[in-house]
Formats: C-alpha cells, sequence, structure tokens
C-alpha cells in the first residue's frame, strides 16, 4: 500500500512539472490555435539562461532572468517567425514551429555542448517524509507553482479582457482586429507567457531527482503532449489534470512494469498515451476542452 | 460620446487584380445616418472593409483615396486604431466568435472601448433590453445560436462598444420582420443619441426610412446620391431596390420562368 | 413520371439543454407543393431542417418521406433518399470552384470510388462526362452557367446563395429545404431567384418546404405555411389566412410588416 | 558513362612498393568517421571525434604511416538511420575503413555491405550484437561482460550475495538490451535474482524506478542507462533510503555530474564499469592523452569517450603500419594485419585482435566518481575478468 | 500522357485538387520538357554513384508517403503525425512476410512481390484498426492521438522480438520480381555494374509513378471532391450524401496503405529496417514535407519530399564546405551544425515566403483567393473547422 501511495503521489510530483509545461501549449494554442512544437526549446533556453546565471547572481534572480529571458526568446520567434506568415492555415504554423525548434535547439545544445549545468536550486536533494513515504520538496514546489500558476491564469483568462482578446483573435482575427484587439499584441504576448512558462517548467525539469539540464531536457516537453490534449487544447484546468494524469499513469505504469511484463517493458512512456486514446474516444474534444460545435 | 463625421474621397480599393470601388466619395455629417444601396458585388462591404482597415484580411487594400473622420485625417492602417477612434461595425455575415459564449461575444465588443467599467455595465443591460433573448443564452457558445440570434448578438456586440460612428453591413439579414423593425428603431436610437451610422442594408425600405442621405452604388462606382426621401421616390431605385408591388410578383415570377431553359428531369440513363 | 412522396412530421420535439426548439410539431407537405415555414428568429425552422436532414436527432416523434422514416437515419442516408438542402449559413467551400461545388450534389447519384477513380476505370470517366453535362444544364438553368470555374468563394453573396441552390438540384431530389434563400439579396435578385423556385416545382414537380422572413416571397411562392414560434405550431394555412392570423401578426409580422418586406 | 567498369586501382603497387587501393594514395590513407555530433549520443560523437582528430594531427605531425598522411573524414549522422546509412554509402567507396561508427542499429543495418565491402569498422558500441562479423572489430569487453563484471565486483567487494535481489535498470536498445544478458547470465550463475526496469533515454526522474526497486527488496543495483539516469537513480536512492551500491556501465557515468546535485551521493554509492583504464589514471598512456586533449580542446570535459577515440584509432594505426610492414595496404591487407595484433596495449588496457568472433578483452576495470581525480574517476580494482565471464560467449546467451 | 507519369519533379502542371476544365493542350514546349525529364529520370543510374542514387530513392519512397498523408491531411484535413507508424507496419510487414525465418526471426518465406502487396494490405487493415479513433477526431487532437500509435509502434517494434528482431532490426529480403532479383548481385549493363541501388531506382520510380497517377485520379474525382468538403464543411458533406466518418476511415487507410507501400520500398533501400527510424522525428518529416510542397496537392507532395529527404543529405555531404563551419575544437559551429541550421532556416523560410508551397514556384496558374469573400459566419470557418 505504501508503495502505491508513494508511487501516486510521485505521479502526482512529476504531473505537476507536466502540467506546467502543458499549460505552455495551451497559452499558445487559446491565443493563436498553433500546436507549438518549439516549445521543447523555449523549455531549453529557460532553463540554460537560469543554469548559466545562478552562480553569478544567485539563485533568485537567475531564475528572473531565465523566465525573462524564454519569455524574450517567445516574443522573438513570434516577433520575427510567426507574424511573417501571410496565410490561415494553422497546421502551416505548427511546421514552421518545427523549424524554429530544429534552429533554437541546435544552437542551445551547441551551447551546453557535453555538459550537465547544476541550476543551484536551494532545495537540493532534500525530500520530505510524510510517514513511510517520501517526496523531494522540489516537487513540492512544482506542486505549489504549478497550481499557482495555473489558477492564476484560470483568472486571469477568465476575468480580464485579455482572456477573451486571445479567445476571440484565435477564432478569427478580422473579427477580432475589429473588437479592437490589437493582433500582434496579443500573440506575442502569448509567446512570451508560453516562454516564461517554459522557463518555470524547465527549472523542475532539471532540479532533484535529475541531475541538472543538459541538452536532452527539452525531450521532455513530448510528455506534455498528451497531457494538454487529454485536458483538451485550449483549457488551463485541462492542463493541470493532463499533467497529472500524464505523471500518475507513468509513474504507476512504470512502478508496477513487474507486474506487467506481459504487455513488455518499459511502458512508462507507453501509458499515457493510452489513456490520452481512451479519453478521446470518449470526449473527442479532452476532459474540459471546448466541444466541435455542430449545426448549421 | 458624440458622433464624429466621415468624409470619403476618391476611394479606390480592390482584391490584388479585382478593382472593387473606384473613385468613391461618401459623407456621413455628423450625427446623420446615411444608407449605401447596391445589387451584389456592387462593392458595399468593400467600402465598409476600407473604412474599417479590414480589408487586408481579404486579400484586398486600399490604393488611394483620403479619409477624413471628425475632420481629422483618418488614414491609420491598423483596425484596432480605427477601433480606437471610435469606429466600430457590425461585419457582413454576423462573424460571432463562435466558439465562445454569448456574454463574451459581448466583452469582446467592449474590448476596444476606452470608456470606464461603468459605461461598459451601462451598454451591457441596454444590449440586454434590446435583445432579451441574448441574456437568456449569455452562457451558451454563440455558434449554436439560430441566425437571426445571431444577428443581435452581432449587433449587440457591436454596440458595446458606445462608438461614435458605426458601421452596419446588413444588420437585418436573416431577421424576422419584427425584429427587423426593432433594428429601425434601434438605429434610430443610437443615432438619436449622436452617433453616426453608415448603413449597409438590403432591406432598402427599411434603410431609406432611417437615412438621411443615400448613395447607390453600383460595380464600385456611385451612381446615385441625395437625400434619402429623395432617392426613395426615384422609379429606378423604386425598381430594384424596393421591388415592385405585389400583384406583378407573381406575373414577373412565371415570365421569368417561361424565359429562362426549363429543367427537364433527370432520367439516369443505367 | 415517378410520384413524389409526401412529407409527414408528426409530433416532432427536439431538446437542447435546458431548451426545447421543436415541441410537438406536425405538419404536411403534399406531393409537388412549396410549403413555407415562417417564424421569430429562434423559433425553431432551422432545427426542424436540422432533423430533416439527418443533422440533429429528435428526442421524439416522426419524419416520413413517402414510407421512409428519416428521424435516426444519419445524414447521408436521408440525402440517399433525395432530400436535399441548403443552409442559412453559406456551407460552400470557398476555394473549390462552383463546377466541383455542384459535382459534389452529384455525390449520391455516382458510383465512382477510389479504385475507379484512382485507376480511371471507363466506367469512372463515362460517368463523370454525363455528370458534368448534367451539372452545366443546372447551372445554367439558375443562371451560373459562366461562373463555373470560379471559386466559389470569389462570387458575391447572392451568386453563392444561388450556388447553394444549384448543388441542391444537383441531387436530384425529391424533397428540397431551402433555409432563406433569399436573405442578403437586393429586390431584383429576390424575384430572380423566386422565379427559379417557382421553375424548380413547376419543371421537375419535386416539393420544397422553404423558410423564409421575406413576406413577399413566401407569398409569391408558397402553396401552404406553417408558423412556428418558440419551436410551437401556431398557424397552419394558406399563406392569405395564415397573414391574417392575429397570433401570427402579433408574434412575427408586427403591425407594419408590408413596409418591411 | 563515368561509371563504367574500368581497372579501379585497386591492387596495384604504389609508392614503397606498397599495394594499395580504396582510396589509399601515394599520399593519403583515407578513414572515415561515422559520428552523432548532434543526436542522442552527441556526448560521446564529440569526444570520440575530437580524440581522433587529435590523433591523426598527432600521427600526421610525426610524419604519418608508411609514409603517407592519415585523413579523417567525419560524417555527422545525428542518430539518423538514413543519415547514418547515407554517410556509409557515400564514404565507403572513398575511404580504407572506418575508425567510427557510432550507433550499433546503424552497423549492424548495414552488416551485409561492410561484409561484402571488407572495410574495417570500429564501432563505438560495445553491443555483444556486433560481434560475428570478421570486419566489425569492437575493442574492449562488451556490455554484457562488463556487467559480469560488475556484479561480480558487486558480489565479491560489496556484500552482494548468492539468494539477494539485483535491480537493473536499463535503456531500451542494444545497450541496455545487451548488458541485461549480462545480469541474466550472472543471476543464473551466482543465484540471483534480477529485478528488471526498463527505461526510455528521454527519461530523465529514477524515482518510479526507485519506489519499485525498494518495493522488491534489492541489495544492490546495476545501471546500463546514461549518466543522467544514473545520477538521478543514485540521488533518490540516497535520498529516500535505497542505501545500496549502485554500479553503472561504461557509459552511464559522466565526470560532469560531480558538479550536480547528486554528485556527494555518486561519490557515496556509485561505482563504474568500464573496459580501459580511465583517462584520469597514472599510467604514462592516460596522462599524455589527458594533457594533450585538454591542451586541444581547453574547454571540453574529459570523459571515456576520449579513451575509446582514441583506442580505436590507435589500434586502427598499429593495424595500418602492420600491413605498410606486409607491403599491403588494401583492406584485406588491413585486415589480414589487425588479426596479428594479439598484444595490443594502447595504454588503456591490453587487447587482443586475433579471434574475429571475439571482443578483444574480456576485462573490465571497476572506478568511482572521484571529485579530486583528473577526469573525475579513480580505479577501484584493477582491470580483471569474472570467474563468470569466462565460460559466457558474448550475444550467445 | 502528361496523367500518366507520376515523375512530377519535373511536372510544369499544377495539380489543383479541384478539376478545371480546360481545353486540350497542343504539344509544346511542355512536352518536350516531359519527354525530357522522363530521359533523364531513365538515364541517371548510369552516371550517379550509389550515395545519390540511395538518396534519390529515399526521396522517392518519401513522395509516394507523402502523396498519402497528403491525401490525408491536406484534402481532407485529417492531421497525421503518426504516419512513422504505417512505414513501419510496411516495411516490418514485408520483412515478415518474405522472411524465410532463416535469421531465427518469424517468417512467412511468402514471394516476395506477394509480401509486397501483403505488407501494404497490413498497414492499411492497420489504418483500418485505428479508424474508430480517425473518423471522430479532427485537427490537432487527431494529430496528437496518430502520434500514440508512434510511441505503441517504437514499444512493439523494440519489444516484439521474434517478429522485428528488437533494437537490431531485421535484414530485408531482396525483391524478386519474377526471377529478377533487386539485390546487390551484380548485373552490367553498357558497362555500368547494376546493384541493388540502381535496380531499384527503376522500381521506384515505377511505384512513385503509379502511385501519384492513383492519387491524382482519385482527388479529381467524385471521391477527391468529398474528401475535400469534410475538410471544408462537414456538416455540408453528410448533408451532401457523403458518409463521413466511412470517408474518413477510407482516406486513412488509403494513406496508411501508401505509407505502407513507401515502408516496403525505404526496406528494400535500406536493406535492413532499424525501430529507431520509425519515431516521431519522420512522422514530422512528412508533415513539413507536405507543407513544404503544397498541401491538397500530389506534384507538391513529391517535390516536398525531395526537398525534405534530401536537403539534409546533401547539407551533411556537404558539411565540411558550408558557411560558419569552424575547426573542431574551437567551440565554434561543427558541420552537422551547420547542416542543422541550414535545414532549419530552409524549412521557415519556404513556409514562410511560399504559403502556397515550393509547387507554386512550379506552377503559374492563377492564385484563386484563398479568402472566402463570405466566411460561412456561425458555423466556424475551414480553418475553425478543422483546428
Ligand atoms: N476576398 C475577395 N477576393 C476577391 N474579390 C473579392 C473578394 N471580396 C469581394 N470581392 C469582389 O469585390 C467586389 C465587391 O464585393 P463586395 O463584397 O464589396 O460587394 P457587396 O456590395 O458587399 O455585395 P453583397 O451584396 O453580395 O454583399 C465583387 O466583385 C467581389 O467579387
Ligand atoms: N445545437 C444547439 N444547441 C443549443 N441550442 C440550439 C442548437 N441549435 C439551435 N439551438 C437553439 O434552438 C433555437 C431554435 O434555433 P433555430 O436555428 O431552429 O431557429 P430559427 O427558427 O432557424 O431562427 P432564425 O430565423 O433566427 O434562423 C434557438 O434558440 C437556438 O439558440
Ligand atoms: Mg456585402
Ligand atoms: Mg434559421
Amino acid at each position: 500500500m505504501t508503495t502505491f501511495a508513494e508511487l501516486l503521489l510521485n505521479g502526482v510530483s512529476l504531473g505537476s512539472v507536466y502540467a506546467l509545461i502543458a499549460l505552455g501549449f495551451v497559452v499558445i494554442f487559446k491565443a493563436t490555435e498553433v500546436v507549438n512544437f518549439a516549445h521543447a526549446s523555449l523549455l531549453l533556453a529557460g532553463g540554460y539562461v537560469t543554469a548559466v546565471l545562478h552562480d553569478d547572481i544567485g539563485f533568485w534572480p537567475a531564475l528572473l532572468v531565465g523566465v525573462a529571458g524564454a519569455a524574450l526568446v517567445g516574443a522573438a520567434i513570434e516577433f520575427l517567425v510567426m507574424r511573417r506568415y501571410r496565410g490561415r492555415d494553422h497546421s502551416v504554423l505548427a511546421i514552421v514551429t518545427i523549424g524554429v525548434d530544429i534552429l533554437l535547439v541546435t544552437e542551445l545544445t551547441r551551447r551546453i555542448g557535453t555538459d550537465v549545468l547544476a541550476v543551484g536550486d536551494p532545495w537540493g536533494d532534500a525530500v520530505l517524509t510524510i510517514g513511510s513515504v517520501t517526496i523531494a520538496q522540489t516537487r513540492v514546489a512544482a506542486l505549489i507553482a504549478a497550481g499557482l500558476l495555473i489558477t492564476a491564469f484560470l483568472l486571469v483568462f477568465r476575468h480580464t479582457s485579455w482572456g477573451v482578446a486571445m479567445r476571440a483573435a484565435a477564432e478569427s482575427a478580422e473579427t477580432a482586429a475589429l473588437m479592437g484587439v490589437r493582433l500582434g499584441r496579443v500573440s506575442l504576448g502569448a509567446w512570451a507567457v508560453a516562454g516564461g512558462l517554459a522557463a518555470v517548467a524547465a527549472l523542475f525539469l532539471t532540479v532533484f531527482p535529475t541531475p541538472g539540464l543538459e541538452r536532452s531536457t527539452s525531450l521532455a516537453a513530448m510528455k506534455a503532449f498528451p497531457a494538454a490534449i487529454l485536458g483538451g487544447l485550449d483549457s488551463t484546468t485541462g492542463a493541470l489534470v493532463g499533467g497529472l494524469t500524464v505523471g500518475i499513469t507513468e509513474s504507476l505504469a512504470t512502478g508496477y512494469q513487474s507486474d506487467l511484463t506481459f504487455l513488455g517493458r518499459g511502458l512508462g512512456d507507453l501509458a499515457p498515451y493510452l489513456v490520452m486514446i481512451v479519453i478521446l474516444l470518449v470526449r473527442p474534444a479532452g476532459l474540459f476542452g471546448t466541444k466541435e460545435l455542430a449545426r448549421v | 460620446m458624440g458622433g464624429a463625421a466621415l468624409a470619403v474621397r476618391d476611394l479606390v480599393a480592390g482584391y490584388g487584380p479585382v478593382s472593387a470601388l473606384r473613385d468613391v466619395s461618401i459623407d456621413v455629417p455628423e450625427g446623420s445616418v446615411v444608407t449605401v444601396l447596391g445589387g451584389n458585388g456592387a462593392g458595399k462591404s468593400t467600402l465598409l472593409r476600407a473604412i474599417s482597415r479590414t480589408l487586408s484580411f481579404h486579400g484586398g487594400a486600399v490604393t488611394g483615396g483620403t479619409m477624413t473622420l471628425g475632420g481629422r485625417p483618418f488614414d491609420g492602417r491598423r483596425a484596432d486604431r480605427a477601433v480606437a477612434a471610435g469606429v466600430s461595425q457590425v461585419p457582413e455575415g454576423r462573424q460571432v466568435f463562435a466558439r465562445m459564449t454569448v456574454e463574451d461575444n459581448l466583452r469582446a465588443g467592449a474590448l476596444g472601448a476606452s470608456g470606464p467599467r461603468t459605461a461598459k455595465a451601462a451598454a451591457l443591460r441596454r444590449v440586454h433590453e434590446l435583445f432579451p433573448v441574448l441574456a437568456e443564452r449569455s452562457r451558451q457558445q454563440a455558434g449554436l445560436l439560430s441566425g437571426g440570434e445571431q444577428q443581435m448578438l452581432a449587433v449587440g456586440r457591436a454596440l458595446m462598444a458606445s462608438p461614435r460612428l458605426l458601421l452596419l453591413d446588413e444588420p437585418s439579414l436573416g431577421l424576422a420582420p419584427l425584429m427587423a423593425a426593432r433594428i429601425g428603431d434601434t438605429i434610430r436610437e443610437i443615432n438619436g443619441q449622436g452617433t453616426s451610422v453608415l448603413l449597409v442594408e438590403q432591406n432598402a425600405a427599411l434603410a431609406l426610412r432611417l437615412a438621411t442621405h443615400a448613395y447607390v452604388l453600383e460595380v464600385g462606382e456611385v451612381t446615385l446620391a441625395g437625400p434619402a426621401a429623395e432617392l426613395a421616390a426615384s422609379d429606378e431605385v423604386r425598381r430594384r431596390y424596393l421591388g415592385v408591388v405585389d400583384e406583378t410578383a407573381a406575373d414577373d415570377a412565371s415570365r421569368a420562368t417561361e424565359a429562362r431553359p426549363v429543367l427537364s428531369r433527370w432520367e439516369d440513363s443505367r | 413520371m415517378t410520384a413524389v412522396p409526401a412529407l409527414e412530421v408528426r409530433g416532432l420535439t427536439v431538446r437542447f439543454a435546458g431548451l426545447t426548439a421543436l415541441d410537438a410539431v406536425d405538419f404536411t407537405v403534399a406531393p409537388g407543393t412549396v410549403h413555407a415555414v415562417i417564424g421569430p428568429n429562434g423559433a425553431g425552422k432551422s432545427t426542424c431542417f436540422n432533423v430533416l436532414s439527418g443533422v440533429y436527432r429528435a428526442a421524439s416523434g416522426s419524419v416520413r418521406l413517402g414510407t421512409d422514416e428519416l428521424t435516426g437515419l444519419p445524414p447521408h442516408s436521408i440525402a440517399g433518399l433525395g432530400v436535399a438542402r441548403t443552409f442559412q449559413n453559406l456551407a460552400l467551400p470557398p476555394t473549390a470552384t462552383v463546377a466541383d461545388s455542384l459535382l459534389l450534389g452529384r455525390h449520391r447519384l455516382t458510383r465512382a470510388g477510389f479504385v475507379a477513380a484512382g485507376l480511371r476505370l471507363p466506367s469512372a470517366v463515362r460517368e463523370e462526362r454525363r455528370h458534368r453535362e448534367r451539372v452545366r444544364e443546372i447551372a445554367e438553368f439558375v443562371g451560373l452557367k459562366d461562373e463555373l470555374d470560379r471559386p466559389a468563394g470569389s462570387l458575391p453573396y447572392g451568386a453563392q446563395k444561388l450556388a447553394e441552390l444549384a448543388r441542391a438540384l444537383c441531387m436530384e431530389p425529391e424533397l428540397l429545404l431551402l433555409d432563406e434563400p433569399v436573405a442578403g439579396m437586393t429586390a431584383d435578385e429576390r424575384r430572380r431567384t423566386a422565379a427559379v423556385i417557382a421553375g424548380v416545382r413547376d419543371s421537375l414537380g419535386i416539393s420544397i418546404v422553404l423558410v423564409e422572413h421575406d413576406m413577399g416571397v413566401v407569398m409569391r411562392l408558397a402553396d401552404t405555411v406553417t408558423v412556428l414560434d418558440f419551436g410551437r405550431r401556431i398557424a397552419d394555412g394558406t399563406p392569405a389566412a395564415v397573414q391574417n392570423d392575429p397570433a401570427v401578426v402579433r408574434a412575427y409580422l408586427g403591425e407594419d410588416a408590408e413596409e418591411a418586406s | 558513362s563515368s561509371k563504367a567498369t574500368g581497372g579501379d586501382g585497386s591492387g596495384e603497387a604504389g609508392a614503397g612498393g606498397v599495394k594499395t587501393g580504396d582510396g589509399v594514395t601515394d599520399k593519403t590513407i583515407p578513414i572515415g568517421a561515422l559520428t552523432d555530433r548532434t543526436g542522442v549520443y552527441a556526448t560521446l560523437g564529440k569526444s570520440v571525434t575530437q580524440a581522433q582528430q587529435l590523433y591523426v594531427k598527432q600521427t600526421n605531425a610525426a610524419g604519418g604511416i608508411c609514409g603517407r598522411k592519415l585523413s579523417l573524414t567525419v560524417r555527422d549522422h545525428g542518430y539518423d538511420p538514413q543519415k547514418a546509412v547515407a554517410a556509409y554509402t557515400e564514404l565507403e567507396p572513398k575511404v580504407l575503413g572506418f575508425a567510427q561508427f557510432i550507433g550499433s542499429p546503424f552497423v549492424a543495418s548495414v552488416d551485409q555491405r561492410i561484409r561484402s565491402d571488407k572495410a574495417l569498422v570500429i564501432p563505438q558500441a560495445w553491443s555483444a550484437d556486433l560481434l560475428g562479423n570478421p570486419y566489425v572489430r569492437v575493442i574492449g569487453s562488451t556490455y554484457d561482460l562488463e556487467t559480469i563484471n560488475a556484479i561480480d565486483f558487486l558480489m565479491k567487494e560489496k556484500g552482494l550475495k548468492k539468494g539477494d535481489k539485483l535491480g537493473h535498470v536499463y535503456f531500451e536498445g542494444d545497450y541496455g538490451e545487451n548488458a541485461v544478458a549480462g545480469s541474466r547470465h550472472m543471476a543464473k550463475k551466482s543465484g540471483l535474482t534480477v529485478v528488471e526496469q526498463k527505461i526510455k533515454p528521454t527519461d530523465n526522474d529514477m524515482s518510479a524506478q526507485v519506489v519499485a526497486l525498494k518495493k522488491a527488496g534489492v541489495k544492490a543495483v546495476v545501471i546500463s542507462a546514461g549518466p543522467r539516469q544514473a545520477a538521478s537513480l543514485v540521488g533518490v536512492a540516497a535520498a529516500s533510503g535505497l542505501e545500496v551500491p549502485v554500479i553503472g556501465n561504461n557509459s552511464a557515468y559522466a565526470p560532469q555530474l560531480l558538479a550536480t546535485q547528486a554528485g556527494p551521493a555518486l561519490e557515496k554509492m556509485y561505482y563504474v564499469s568500464t573496459p580501459s583504464l580511465p583517462i584520469g589514471g597514472d599510467a604514462e598512456g592516460p596522462r599524455k592523452l589527458a594533457k594533450d586533449y585538454a591542451k586541444a580542446y581547453p574547454k571540453d570535459a574529459l570523459d571515456n569517450g576520449v579513451v575509446a577515440g582514441w583506442t580505436a584509432t590507435d589500434a586502427f594505426a598499429q593495424a595500418l603500419k602492420r600491413a605498410c610492414k606486409a607491403k599491403d595496404l588494401t583492406r584485406e591487407g588491413v585486415g589480414k594485419a589487425l588479426l596479428t595484433m594479439d598484444d595490443y596495449d594502447s595504454g588503456f588496457g591490453a587487447q587482443t585482435f586475433s579471434d574475429p568472433d571475439a571482443p578483444t578483452s574480456t576485462e573490465s576495470v571497476i572506478i568511482r566518481p572521484d571529485k579530486g581525480a583528473k577526469g573525475g574517476s579513480s580505479v577501484v580494482r584493477e582491470a580483471g575478468t569474472a570467474e563468470e565471464a569466462k565460460d559466457f560467449t558474448p550475444g550467445k546467451d | 500522357m502528361s496523367d500518366t507519369s507520376g515523375t512530377t519533379v519535373v511536372a510544369g502542371e499544377g495539380t489543383p485538387p479541384a478539376k478545371t476544365v480546360r481545353a486540350v493542350r497542343p504539344p509544346g514546349p511542355r512536352l518536350y520538357l516531359w519527354i525530357a525529364g522522363c530521359v533523364l529520370l531513365l538515364a541517371l543510374p548510369f552516371y550517379l554513384d550509389r550515395f545519390w542514387l540511395q538518396a534519390g530513392l529515399f526521396a522517392m519512397a518519401a513522395g509516394i508517403g507523402a502523396i498519402g498523408i497528403n491525401m490525408l491531411t491536406g484534402s481532407t484535413g485529417q492531421l497525421s503525425m503518426g504516419h512513422a507508424f504505417f512505414l513501419a507496419v510496411g516495411a516490418y510487414g514485408y520483412c515478415a512476410f518474405a522472411g524465410d525465418g532463416g535469421d531465427g526471426l518469424t517468417g512467412l518465406g511468402l514471394p516476395t512481390v506477394v509480401a509486397a502487396v501483403l505488407a501494404v494490405a497490413l498497414a492499411g487493415l492497420a489504418g483500418g484498426l485505428f479508424s474508430p479513433i480517425a473518423g471522430r477526431l479532427r485537427g490537432a487532437y487527431l494529430g496528437i492521438a496518430t502520434l500514440a500509435l508512434i510511441f505503441i509502434g517504437q514499444h512493439v517494434l523494440f519489444n516484439a522480438h521474434d517478429l522485428t528482431g528488437g533494437f537490431n532490426g531485421r535484414d530485408v529480403p531482396p525483391l524478386n520480381v519474377l526471377g529478377f532479383s533487386f539485390d546487390d548481385s551484380e548485373l552490367v549493363i553498357a558497362a555500368v555494374p547494376f546493384g541493388s541501388a540502381e535496380k531499384l531506382w527503376y522500381a521506384g520510380l515505377v511505384l512513385l509513378a503509379g502511385c501519384a497517377f492513383f492519387a491524382r485520379g482519385v482527388l479529381r474525382g467524385r471521391p477527391g471532391r468529398a474528401m475535400n468538403v469534410i475538410r471544408d464543411h462537414r456538416i455540408a458533406a453528410g448533408v451532401m450524401g457523403v458518409p463521413v466518418a466511412r470517408y474518413r476511415a477510407a482516406v486513412f487507410v488509403l494513406s496508411s496503405m501508401y505509407a505502407g507501400l513507401a515502408g516496403v520500398l525505404l526496406a528494400l533501400v535500406f536493406q535492413r529496417t532499424v525501430p529507431d527510424y520509425f519515431g516521431m522525428v519522420l512522422s514530422l518529416e512528412y508533415l513539413a514535407m507536405i507543407v513544404i510542397g503544397g498541401l491538397g496537392s500530389v506534384a507538391g507532395a513529391v517535390i516536398g519530399a525531395a526537398f525534405v529527404s534530401l536537403l539534409p543529405q546533401v547539407l551533411t555531404r556537404y558539411s565540411d564546405a558550408l558557411p560558419l563551419v569552424a575547426e573542431s575544437g574551437t567551440g565554434g559551429v561543427a558541420p552537422g551544425e551547420a547542416a542543422r541550421y541550414l535545414y532549419g532556416a530552409a524549412v521557415v523560410a519556404v513556409v514562410l515566403f511560399l504559403p502556397g508551397g515550393l509547387i507554386r514556384l512550379v506552377t503559374r496558374r492563377g492564385t484563386p483567393s484563398k479568402h472566402p469573400q463570405k466566411p460561412t459566419p456561425g458555423t466556424p470557418g475551414p480553418s475553425g473547422e478543422e483546428r
């Protein structure tokens, strides 16, 4: 039973990191309807800046600069690339982000080289022990951060005009412009926010239990795909629930893999996708996503 | 809030190689209602898009002419500037944000408005008064509304911005007669509060009743202009835009059928 | 000339979350007539069409076309029975040419599948040729012959509405559902479109159900009229009778209706 | 047509009466390197390639081999099979052999062609699956042997005993699965139970695995994964009270880890089984290489990839020298020369090339992370072969 | 003639999915261009070395797969990021059907042509099994749902050792048509030794041409029109009599079969299949191909496939000569990295500056306005509805 509790807790804590990554996806999708494949490189950029700077200016300032830096990179992608596209097809823009990702990841991995960069976080490898179950303090921090950020965004989307402007712009650029929405600003803002979120997520991806930032850190962004989808691509709540679902599924599938050998070993990565498929069969727009309209 | 006079001079606009407007000049005096009549493809929507700066979204562009709003040059390049200057448009074909709720659509309408919170609340109350169904359905996705309800939403949304110049592209499209009349009253009322209105409407009878001035646009050019009452009396306008009287309609219809090739039934030869 | 079946709608009820869009609606469309359905906005007219064409499921009630029960059938099966419709909001792919859109209307009448089309089997080629011929005839009939090769999106609104009508005609329907066919047209164009619709009834002898807010057109074309309000039928009868029904005037036309059209 | 067959010069006598062909001219001996600088094995690829470039530079500076300069043509395939096969196809007609080929699946995919092309290939992968092709020569012990030696160390020196449970966390793919073959063999021979945990290179957080291992009650853990996974595993195990020795394969350690949070835990409970002496060793070979490499690439870390790259090139060069003596610098000549190398030692351990089907060594050195030592590790047990490894045929478990 | 050749790399004619009625062209310079192009393609094996032939073959296989995914994504509006899975099914299916079990892996030992056909059918079957999802989901949701296929595929490829050979993959039996074997056994034609690459070149050409021919027919015919309307207006499609879910599933199956065939050809070129190849990157590359080439067009798919699959190889081959490349150890840009930069930049640039894809460079036909004059209100338009 404690094993189960420990795996569950571990899943929740892992899931909170995924939720943060998924939130970044969701923000961009909400504002622009683009599936952002460059999110991985934003992660890497944010983590890199934090990791490089923490020795000189201390952890918290470095994190702040990291968030700002990634936000800047996000904004730059929007300003230099996304904005230049004159067509309307969102899948085309998704392909553009693949190109951007290749560029950025190549540059960042070149800079990171073979290093494993520590980010100098204050939590170290300290753990919290609850009964017989332990959880890393970093993960508690991640859980709190994810909870706070997602709640904050939920409120912002619901109660400020920014959220309305974002959704309006995503649905119809022309009509949104007619409402006085400054399209450039909205998508620039979304990309910047997604960048900042990626930097926060990168922090939690590179602290204890993982040794630090290195070139393949960005691959974790892949896990956020099923998270974002099964929650519903345009839902902040969905990002949280999706992230946690993926985290828990992965943790349980890994922890009990010895009991599941008939399915082959190493189910941890596959299981979230299977859960996602099942959920999509029942709810084609994810758990919290906006349902497709069906009227003429 | 008060209205603003719009003066369009020698406007030339088109979509790539397609020219849609040629040297169009139109005046909307402060606090007036001006209507533009014209057949399909005459360029009415293009004119409104040119004013609200949304031509680029259709692959079109203004290539000549000048505009002034309230006496000041009005050649800003972006749609949001136009909105900030007090121009608000009901676009052709409703264009409600289908996946957003009715409530959020109305909030979106107020995005460009600079007024205080209370002004927005008041605008919302008025819209709800005007179209009670929008209050009833405030949590429904706009795309699920009926056609006419969507049209009401589109008009209500434009009113949320408390504009100085209101551009209406076929506001009565798909509205039941009763509701079309109510839109007419609303336009009159808004105008009464000082907003200038530029109205494009297929329901020419309604439009001419509301307007002080009218223009007839044909294939991109202004062919007739003058006080609305005068135009309403002209034969040309009566025949083409007001429709003939009912008795001849049936003849007309049958004459037309005789004139055109009759469609034979399809006999599947297999 | 095979007999066109009658359409019988009985006790049709449609509910959406917390809203009864159609409430036990009855009406009958006699073969070969134009039957108008009118009513205020949100009365349930389009919803009724959506049920007739299979887009929505009815909560209860029945819709019979001749001997076929339509409720419960998916849209494509209903189309297969010869029910065609146009849409209140255009549903015409903007980049496809008019010719292609019309050919799409022939979908139910043609057979070529992936293999036949891919290999260009003689049967597919022959079929394509025959149906293009017919598409041309229909385009000529509605007056779109010269627009066949243009992308539908570049046509003026009125022409697009006509293209939709032509596409529906291309299905060689036995029952044609028209949702606000003249909305957005000038008086002139309305007249012409009304003439086309009358021509369809006369030369093809099919039944037409017409939803329209333009009372002039309704009066001119309809043989019978059903009036809906809040999903209920409030009147049913000849155009003249309905127009003078006080309930209809109150709910729909307003006192000065004449002027509005 | 330019492709029409004519004399291709193969087997003709060149300068000094040496038979040449396969791209070898009187001036140069071209060697290929199929590396990964932009994919998942980029870390390894960088070190190996730089060491090889350094070797070639030094050799050429010293006059080259057989009166000819070595020239190394590097192609980065980014761990993409299509690019890897394309790069092989491109270079094969131009080079005498390959001193580097990263990615054993890719080596496997051109296996047939290597047999007919007869070019010597030294892969930087130590999977037993690569054995059996006379032209593909794995230098050092294979992963399975390395694992057997590692478990032997655990049993002899870390208190693991018969009947105990042994955790094994391994990568999906050639490396991990070959290593697991070693621990299965060991389990059979020594009465252990292996608790397997398969992971993917994208898994960076080993918490769930540690929970599972804890639940199973393992007494020691082998990890056949990347450095990150090892660091995470050791860190989590230490923090959550699974205090058992952990030993990794050669690829499961990088000195850069010592600077991270996991550093102290690694120093406390982590060991690594490696086929060669660490670059930080005191012997003359390692010392010189460490010095030269640090001079040539001051920014880059010294890791085992450097040793692997250096050793591979050196072995190739030794074979060339012998082939030169035999006046046959063709592929066949090099192949024959290689078989005579049964006493080769580059300074990082002895290798025997006389059996084309066997790895060149069955020995492993056990090292441990050591902040103080150059190269970040120090030797805990000298090169040796476990008893159980002796009757073990790699790849035939 | 113009219809029968799929070697659209040199095609001068646009492939609008929507057919326009066109007068019969007089044979002009275009015809000669066509003939010259065909002769060139047929003559290449006599001049190019194996590297280039192999690169060309990769491009041909990619072309076949891209045509398939373009029918799905470009013409029907169904995003798929799981195409690599169907490539894998084709490749491994062929091995399993044709293999003789000599390597200890499951093999039925069927004649290779039969095996190839069965492998394609198997890929179609796999697509069919996915149809409950393919028929229901749309846009990004379907895209990411299909990503699951990649992970399932990889899991099976690595774990079903008896069938797939695990991480090391399995050997591909050479194709053998009526006794003529497409292997490395040398055959000398006009003094040029013909190895597998040279022989397969012609097989590849024939297959690609056939696939392009078939796809064009489908897209210009009745099914193509139905597919387009499903993309543009799903509800209208149903009302017009198109069984939407069935069509979506059918196109999914068809495009899986194209992918399966591409997989078979790839396997034959590789001579060995390895699981690492069939990952997500490959799927994304196929998407990039059709976007770069031109959505919805057969010729576009082929051009995009050539671009995406050749560019990295060319860049890698000439990486030493690329600008910016620095000496190893200086911390500068390594050749491989320079190649990646250029590749990424090329993808971004092509998509941004040629919004209709590379096909726009080739075709000079008037560009119909992409923008509906009156987008359908209420119901989300093409962009809104399909994503
Ligand atoms: N996006 C576009 N691309 C190309 N041409 C266009 C586009 N939109 C409109 N046009 C053309 O511009 C001309 C004017 O169109 P506009 O929409 O302004 O007419 P309108 O008067 O509003 O007609 P309607 O009564 O149908 O709304 C027409 O000939 C039309 O074909
Ligand atoms: N899918 C749906 N979900 C929820 N409500 C719906 C849906 N479809 C229609 N409704 C509601 O049902 C009512 C009837 O709609 P319908 O479209 O049938 O009206 P209508 O009579 O066609 O009106 P109009 O003349 O304005 O087009 C409306 O209030 C509408 O909001
Ligand atoms: Mg208009
Ligand atoms: Mg309606």
